[in-house]
């Protein structure tokens, strides 16, 4: 398997083509979610597939859209410095992972620590069983904090860079793929599934792999499904930009906003023992309104990447 | 509103088979979360006849589903037959077949088109399914309009 | 046992459909290889699953499904209209 | 009895892993765009359905099972969809499958 990685991303850096390129970033990040399987890193493998091969592929295509096709030539000066950069990074990885220990070595650092903590005494302190969840949600909540800020800023970049979407623009270009008959019905069938799943995955995160990032990917692949197939004035009717830009904030918020809680109560900053009476009803309580909002600024967020990309249109 | 409720019904029995908790708090969850999707859906007006079709009769669908299984396994053997053959024996053929007058009886029967190896449906308008066969064989079978006699019986006539 | 032979197959169903991918030679051949090394994945991934004995691997599974169907949908939209949002109007697209 | 739902399992796995590496022969030896979907179709009907059978097989009436044939459902409503969209727009993209309208061959012979 590892095999075939190689052999697709060497196809990649080989190809001329941006958009074969595109398609063939799907198949790599297809089968790097399947290594990740194989390795039993559930959770990881769950966003890789939802992130990875899903919306950075559809995201790609937008800014493909954007600018053009095929790649501009490159003079051979800028490829050495743009080999050697490569190979400089590389030899630093290389050498970073000299220091590591090997794969499933049980006397690694990593093992000793951290971990024994967290796989032994998250079922005590926190009381869910999913560990990943619990590390992510609880014991590195700050680290997650983090990671949601730095996906609302992406879409407040996009979004600064392509500009808010104007209600003229979107009216103009109203049509989808309503009159592709088979696309629409299955479409159809399809959407409530989706949305239904979304919400599963995002509320059983404390039980299988899951949680609020794959949530609000797979929530916004649903609106992203609908956008396609029905058009952009039918999305923004439903899901208007402006409810989603605000949704996205209100995500960070919410995780924000936990955090002061607890602190007004008297705990650490995103301690959510002081959440309930019991340090467990807390904990339950802060990482299932932790995961809410960054289900909901992931969802937003991606929504709004889309409509931004989709509704651009480059000044000829 | 019949759709509606069917759709939560149904939502609902998906979100139990998916789950396989049965906890107080995720039962709420549960509903509230199929509320808020029939409450979506019906705000992307998805949830009519064509996306929620609890119209079909579902003895029909049974027996329909049932004969084109066996036609799948058919023409599964003989497709890979022609690919593991040597000499590639296939004959690309393109026809056009008329479909019924519905909406969704057209994408039953595009749809079936499709999953029945040998045969795809490229082209679906104004009722004239454009149909590339592998062999001429499988062209000339489509046209003696067996497939389509059986998805009419599947749809309720209006 | 058999679930690694079946797991085999699988992997080498991705390799061939993987040099379709990579050959071409047009777009669309290209398409039709990612749509079907997506099928392929799903399959993987449940029966690497059952193989390791954890069926929470469905769950993957059934978002690679969905990635999958909603990734190829866009890709088309992109590449039959040339950007994600716009469309033409019927007559025009069946000129 | 568990033995020969073993057996059973297997050769429906196994006719499955057949019918996929099938598929990718096809996609790999057949001449043109348009033929080469027909090879992508077997692996999606009976190579998914077969493989599904089997673990279903193999995992008895659980909720495995019904995660196992809810999958099979979406790939089966979904699949034809995305391969009829796909062929659509290649047809629409001026790519000309190497064939003759049937119509076409008797009116002229």
């Amino acid at each position: 398997m590892l095999g075939l990685l190689t052999v697709t991303a060497i196809a990649i850096a080989r190809m001329d083509q941006l958009f074969a390129a595109v398609m063939l970033f799907g198949i790599y990040s297809l089968l790097s979610a399947a290594l990740f399987v194989v390795m039993d890193a559930v959770d990881v493998a769950f966003t890789e597939a939802a992130v990875g091969a899903g919306i950075a592929t559809i995201l790609m295509l937008g800014a493909l859209a954007l600018t053009s096709r095929e790649q501009h030539a490159v003079p051979r000066s800028r490829h050495w410095i743009a080999l050697s950069v490569v190979v400089i990074t590389g030899a630093a990885l290389i050498y970073g992972t000299l220091d590591m220990p090997l794969y499933a070595d049980p006397n690694a650092p990593a093992h000793l620590h951290v971990v024994p903590r967290y796989l032994q005494q998250s079922m005590q302190e926190i009381g869910i069983p999913n560990v990943v969840t619990s590390v992510l949600a609880s014991y590195r909540g700050y680290d997650t904090l983090g990671e949601t800020v730095v996906i609302f800023t992406a879409a407040v970049g996009v979004i600064g860079r392509l500009g808010i979407v104007p209600e003229g623009v979107v009216e103009s270009k109203t049509g989808g793929m309503e009159h592709h008959l088979i696309l629409r019905i299955t479409a159809k069938l399809m959407l409530p599934l989706i949305l239904l799943f979304a919400l599963y995955v995002q509320f059983h995160g404390d039980f299988g792999p899951g949680g609020g990032f794959q949530a609000g990917v797979i929530f916004a692949s649903a609106f992203i499904l609908y956008g396609l197939v029905f058009g952009m004035r039918s999305v923004t009717r439903v899901a208007p930009s402006i409810v989603v830009r605000t949704l996205a904030a209100a995500g960070v918020l919410i995780y924000g906003g936990v955090g002061v809680i607890s602190l007004l109560l008297g705990g650490n900053y995103l301690d959510y023992n002081v959440l309930g009476d019991q340090p467990k009803d807390g904990q339950h309580l802060g990482i299932f309104l932790v995961e809410f909002g960054v289900g909901m600024t992931v969802a937003a967020s991606m929504i709004s990447l889309f409509y931004a990309y989709a509704s651009y249109k480059r000044e000829e | 509103m019949r759709h509606s409720i069917s759709l939560f019904v149904f939502s609902f029995a998906v979100w139990l088979l998916l789950s396989g908790y049965f906890e107080s708090l995720l039962l709420v969850l549960g509903l509230a979360s199929c509320a808020f999707v029939v409450w979506i859906a019906r705000r992307q007006d998805v949830v009519d006849h064509e996306g929620h079709p609890m119209h079909l009769r579902p003895m029909r669908w049974i027996l329909y589903l049932i004969w084109l299984i066996g036609e799948i396994v058919k023409s599964n053997i003989d497709v890979a037959k022609r690919v593991w053959s040597p000499k590639l024996p296939i004959s690309p053929t393109l026809v056009k077949v008329p479909a019924d007058s519905d909406e969704l009886r057209q994408v039953i029967y595009a749809n079936s088109i499709t999953l029945t190896p040998g045969t795809v449906s490229i082209d679906l308008t104004d009722a004239t399914i454009t149909v590339h066969a592998l062999t001429r064989e499988g062209a000339l079978a489509l046209e003696t309009g067996e497939m389509a006699r059986r998805v009419h019986g599947v749809g309720r006539a209006e | 046992m058999i679930f690694a032979l079946a797991a085999c197959a699988i992997l080498l169903t991705m390799a061939l459909t993987l040099s379709r991918g990579i050959l071409g030679p047009t777009t669309y051949d290209r398409i039709l290889a990612v749509n079907s090394f997506g099928t392929k994945t799903v399959l993987i991934i449940a029966v690497l699953g059952f193989m390791t004995g954890r069926p929470d691997f469905l769950d993957i599974a059934f978002v690679y499904a969905l990635i999958n169907f909603v990734g190829t949908i866009a890709v088309l939209k992109f590449f039959e209209y040339g950007d994600l949002g716009g469309a033409r109007s019927p007559d025009e697209y069946e000129s | 009895m568990q033995l020969l739902i073993d057996i059973l399992s297997w050769i429906t796995i196994l006719t499955g892993s057949f019918f996929v590496i099938t598929g990718g022969i096809g996609i790999l030896r057949l001449p043109d765009f348009f033929t080469r979907l027909h090879a992508v179709s077997m692996p999606d009907t009976l190579g998914i359905g077969l493989i599904i059978l089997g673990l279903v097989l193999q995992a008895g009436f659980t909720q495995t099972s019904a995660k196992l044939i809810m999958i099979f459902l979406f790939m089966i409503f979904t699949g034809p969809a995305a391969t009829h969209a796909l062929a659509k727009t290649a047809l629409h993209g001026k790519l000309k499958p190497k064939a003759m309208y049937k119509q076409d061959e008797e009116s002229s012979t």
